[in-house]
């Protein structure tokens, strides 16, 4: 499976007339993206707003960041499954809009989510400070439940970066990187003295906010199987999960998987990437010890030599980092585990909820209960209403001023488990 | 505490109900407990079969105490 | 008597501007004596002690070490409250800048005393404390969470290289300056997880990770996972009929009051319980205290964790030597009962000392 | 069914501990969800009787959960939420709870 992808820079975004790329800038139409959103009746009302990097912006509570992207050839729709129709991706041409994103922000329930600094000594933590953002902010209709609001504040989203996606289309791409996994067998003969190189991605999939979807699958029915790398990069997988902000996959993540990324960079030169094994992290046992054997079966099955593991989340997906790491370890299949920590407030205590003696090699994607300080900004998008009642805010997290102290979980996809970020964790 | 018990010199034989963590911790010589609520014995069999059970298990750890071993051993 | 010898004369006097420092050391250290004087109480002695000299001339011309503590390992190890809080009244009056213990090298039972006193006095006076020893020292585990320990040789021959690694952490501490990592400033890693931005992201850093593990070179992980390490098994008893046995448990068997107040999980101490006599755990004074399991059966019968009643009998058949007229109790789970390393290697000690051929160790 | 109306957290956590202890066996995770153990008053777990024996891996994992529990709750307590994030996080309980009863598997095991 070979996959162009079209990088098409952005260092600007503001509001036009038409939805389109001018020479780096990004103009959105407001009231389509408006129009789009509300064609779903269970969100009452929606707001656009933009965020750029440098600005004294805060936004909250965030729910999900996407990349716009279009798909140009090889079949299929951006997102199948999700918001177009069920059909392979991962080959031909796709264009995206690098620098650009979409973020939905707005409540959910009452407990969740996480913000964005754009600017400030909190800025550094999350990626999403760098970024143009296209902030869509949501409203439900009344009485809904929470699992619909969920479900269309999920679409609202990947609909408005499929149709800002459209404004690349026809826009010549700043750089073209080509991405290609051959068939196993033609794959394996392609770089023979090169090590077999897997990646074991778990999908966090525990329940209502804690889902991700597989062309529509929701992860926590489906057994462990195979998929080629490019597949996510046309949005095969979809974010679903909201819960806790600092190691949460967003679905920009997904179509930006670091790991897969770095795989790429070093496939032929320093290693054969043979592609992607896609496990869950289910809350039933049974489904923990299914998932796990399979995953150690395909990476035997596939020859690996190593394979990389990320996890998403805290506690229960411990158990099946560990789980994977142990079985794939006792197939002979050399491990290296990306995690991030939570050693306590004091930093003290064991970062991680289960251990095993063949996690020997584990990377660190940093400490998420340190505390730190976000001074006040001048605009807030969405609303600090729920700071202290956020993953990592607590009672008196909010001050007078604006101005926060919070742990670093709150911050989205600041120590994210998957290796975007360079921030790590080590013993003093 | 088990191996430092170990390092001194002295045989050691873990009576304990969980297994798999006493093979963690490194204890050598492993006699597997009745209960975690009642590790020797167990008081649902009446107190006399309970304390038979009990002198059985620790004839079980002196025997596993006067066995050579070369590696962790549960002497089930 | 009063062992609380204080200052002679104003202790500003003389001292004006210079930073305070108290030093603690050994019998050993100061020349008193070796095992045959472990055991005398704490003293001080105004100025400058042994290897007072080293820390002296390791801190320079700011610091004046206003008084040495000295005490026998083996009193601090059997009188650890006491000792501790007559040490810190003896050096209340001087009001130190700086605490330094040791350093304490291969020393098992002074490593654990400059690790207790160190602690005891960042807490009482809130000022920097740092002491030094072996990384296998059983008091570097103990203790390498709360202090700053120095890594040291594993012999006192090392003093020359250590005493001016101390001192140069001390006067960042004095100083309120940024402490590097444990590798740059040469402290045991106290397993406190510090944030920082690293030069590469994650995921760039574990393929590099996975091409050495794959190509079977060394690699070093981010995040050691607990420590899994293994004692070769001693050598079958010979005989159990002519050896004295011992019970160990975690189970948190203590007399009734529990007395030495052991915690009813994950314990920071262990009690020595006698049971000359008796014939059997009996309800009335014995209980558990452990709080990991439903306790009713125990509490009923603690035979089911102490096997006092089958034991003693089998003494008198001559099944076994004899019975140790002393069980040990702490309270872990399962798991804790790994991280017990250092009061386990005090306890064998005593073990050994009193003849002990075999230990049966029970958790629940 | 156990209902532990006035229970915290760590009571559902000791709960499951003494049934484990007495031969059950977890079904589902102790820690399920990514709320952490000082943010959710709410926790539902599964437990099945008799193996007739000591499940080791469900010991393992209440032990370790439980450790777990407490790291966060000594640095922080659950706060006392509103009525409406009260019944959101009810709303995500039985959620991880659901999707397991659920499924067609469960009943078979």
């Amino acid at each position: 499976m070979r996959l162009e992808l079209g990088k098409i820079k952005i260092n600007n975004v503001q509001f036009g007339e038409k939805t389109e790329v001018v020479k780096g800038t990004l103009y959105v139409n407001k009231d389509e993206i408006i129009k789009l959103v509300l064609e779903d009746d269970r969100i009452i009302s929606a707001d656009v707003e933009l965020a750029r990097p440098g600005e004294s912006v805060r936004i909250a509570p965030v729910k999900d960041v996407i990349e716009p992207r279009v798909k140009v050839s090889g079949g299929g729709e951006m997102f199948p499954g999700s918001i177009n129709k069920v059909r392979q991706v991962g080959s031909g041409r796709t264009h995206a809009l690098v620098g650009a994103a979409v973020v939905t922000c707005g409540r959910i329930v009452g407990f969740q989510e996480g913000l964005i600094d754009m600017s400030g000594p909190a800025a550094k933590y999350t990626p999403f400070s760098e970024t143009n953002n296209i902030c869509v902010v949501i409203e439900p209709a009344k009485g809904i439940e929470t699992h619909d609001y969920e479900a269309a504040g999920r679409i609202a989203g990947l609909k408005v970066a499929a149709y800002i996606g459209e404004a690349g289309r026809n826009t010549e791409p700043d750089e073209v990187v080509v991405y290609e996994t051959k068939p196993i067998l033609e794959q394996v003969n392609e770089y023979p003295g090169l090590p077999k190189i897997g990646y074991v991605h778990m999908l966090q999939s525990q329940g209502l906010l804690h889902d991700t979807y597989y062309y529509g699958v929701d992860a926590k029915l489906m057994v462990p199987t195979f998929m080629y790398p490019t597949e996510i990069m046309d949005g095969a997988i979809v974010s679903g999960n909201c819960v806790a902000p600092c190691d949460k996959v967003t679905t920009f993540h997904h179509l930006n998987n670091p790991v897969i990324e770095d795989l790429y960079k070093r496939h032929g030169k320093d290693l054969n990437f043979i592609g992607v094994i896609l496990t869950n992290e289910n809350v039933f046992l049974a489904d923990k010890e299914r998932s796990s054997d399979m995953t150690a079966k395909l990476c035997e099955f596939l020859g690996l030599d190593g394979v990389l593991i990320t996890e998403e989340g805290y506690g229960n997906p411990d158990t099946d980092l560990m789980m994977n790491c142990k079985k794939v370890s006792q197939k002979g299949v050399k491990v290296v585990l990306i995690t991030d920590e939570f050693p306590g407030r004091d930093g003290k205590s064991q970062s991680l909820a289960d251990a095993v003696e063949e996690g020997d090699a584990l990377v660190s994607c940093g400490n998420g209960n340190v505390i730190i300080n976000f001074p006040p900004m001048e605009k807030v998008i969405g609303t600090l209403d729920f700071i202290e009642t956020m993953i990592g805010g607590y009672e008196g997290s909010l001050k007078p001023d604006g101005s926060i102290e919070a742990e670093l979980q709150i911050v989205i996809a600041s120590t994210i488990a998957n290796g975007y970020n360079k921030l790590a964790a080590k013993g003093y | 505490m088990v191996k430092e018990i170990e390092r001194a010199g002295i045989p050691v034989v873990h009576m304990c109900t969980v297994v798999p963590i006493s093979l963690t911790i490194g204890a050598n010589r492993i006699v597997p407990a009745i209960g975690i609520p009642y590790p020797l014995g167990d008081p649902n069999l009446g107190e006399e079969k309970s304390k038979k059970l009990r002198r059985s298990l620790v004839e079980k750890a002196l025997k596993a105490l006067q066995t050579e071993i070369t590696e962790q051993t549960v002497f089930e | 008597m009063d062992i609380i010898s204080l200052p002679q004369k104003d202790i500003k006097e003389g001292t004006m501007e210079k930073i305070k420092v108290i030093h603690y050391i050994n019998q050993f250290f100061a020349q008193i004596g070796g095992e045959e004087k472990a055991d005398i109480e704490p003293m001080l002695k105004e100025g400058i002690v042994g290897p007072g000299i080293a820390l002296k001339s390791g801190l320079g011309e700011d610091y004046e070490i206003a008084a040495t503590v000295i005490c026998g390992d083996t009193y601090f190890g059997g009188n650890i409250e006491k000792a501790t809080k007559t040490i810190i009244e003896m050096i209340r009056p001087y009001k130190p800048d700086l605490f330094v213990a040791g350093p304490a090298f291969n020393a098992g039972r002074y490593g654990v005393a400059c690790g207790a006193i160190a602690k005891a006095v960042e807490k009482e006076f809130n000022i920097p404390v740092i002491t030094g020893m072996y990384k296998e020292n059983p008091g570097a585990d103990m203790f390498k969470k709360d202090i700053y320990i120095i890594e040291t040789a594993n012999s006192a021959a090392d003093m020359r290289k250590a005493m001016p690694k101390i001192c140069k952490l001390a006067k960042k501490l004095v100083n309120g300056e940024e402490i590097l990592s444990p590798s740059e400033e040469g402290y045991l890693e106290r397993g406190i997880r510090v944030n920082y931005f690293n030069e590469k992201r994650g995921s760039d850093r574990a393929v590099d990770l996975i091409l050495k593990k794959v190509a079977g070179e060394p690699y070093e992980t981010e995040y050691p996972m607990p420590v899994f390490d293994r004692v070769p098994p001693n050598p079958a008893v010979k005989d159990i009929s002519k050896v004295k046995v011992a019970v160990v448990t975690s189970g948190g068997i203590v007399p009734q009051g529990n007395p030495d107040r052991i915690e009813s999980s994950s314990a920071t101490k262990y009690g020595i319980y006698d049971i000359t006599g008796l014939n059997s755990m009996t309800k009335d004074k014995f209980m558990t205290v452990h709080g990991g399991y439903d306790r009713t059966f125990v509490l009923e019968n603690p035979n089911l964790v102490v096997p006092l009643d089958v034991l003693r009998e089998m003494e008198k058949e001559g099944e076994i030597g004899e019975l140790a007229n002393y069980f040990i109790a702490t309270t872990g789970t399962g798991t804790s009962v790994g991280n017990a390393k250092a009061f386990g290697e005090q306890f064998s000690k005593k073990l050994v000392a009193d003849g002990v051929g075999a230990v049966i160790l029970t958790s629940t | 069914m156990n209902y532990l109306k006035d229970g915290t957290y760590t009571d559902v956590l000791k709960k499951t501990r003494d049934l484990i202890h007495s031969n059950y066996k977890l079904l589902t995770h102790p820690m399920s969800g990514s709320l952490k153990p000082n943010q959710t008053p709410y926790k539902s777990v599964i437990v099945t009787e008799g193996c007739g024996r000591i499940d080791y891996e469900s010991v393992i994992l209440i032990e370790n959960s439980m450790d777990a529990a407490y790291k966060f709750l000594k640095f922080k307590k659950t706060p006392l939420w509103t009525e409406k994030i009260l019944n959101d996080f009810k709303t995500v309980d039985l959620s991880l709870i659901e999707n397991v009863i659920k499924n067609p598997m469960f009943n078979a095991i």
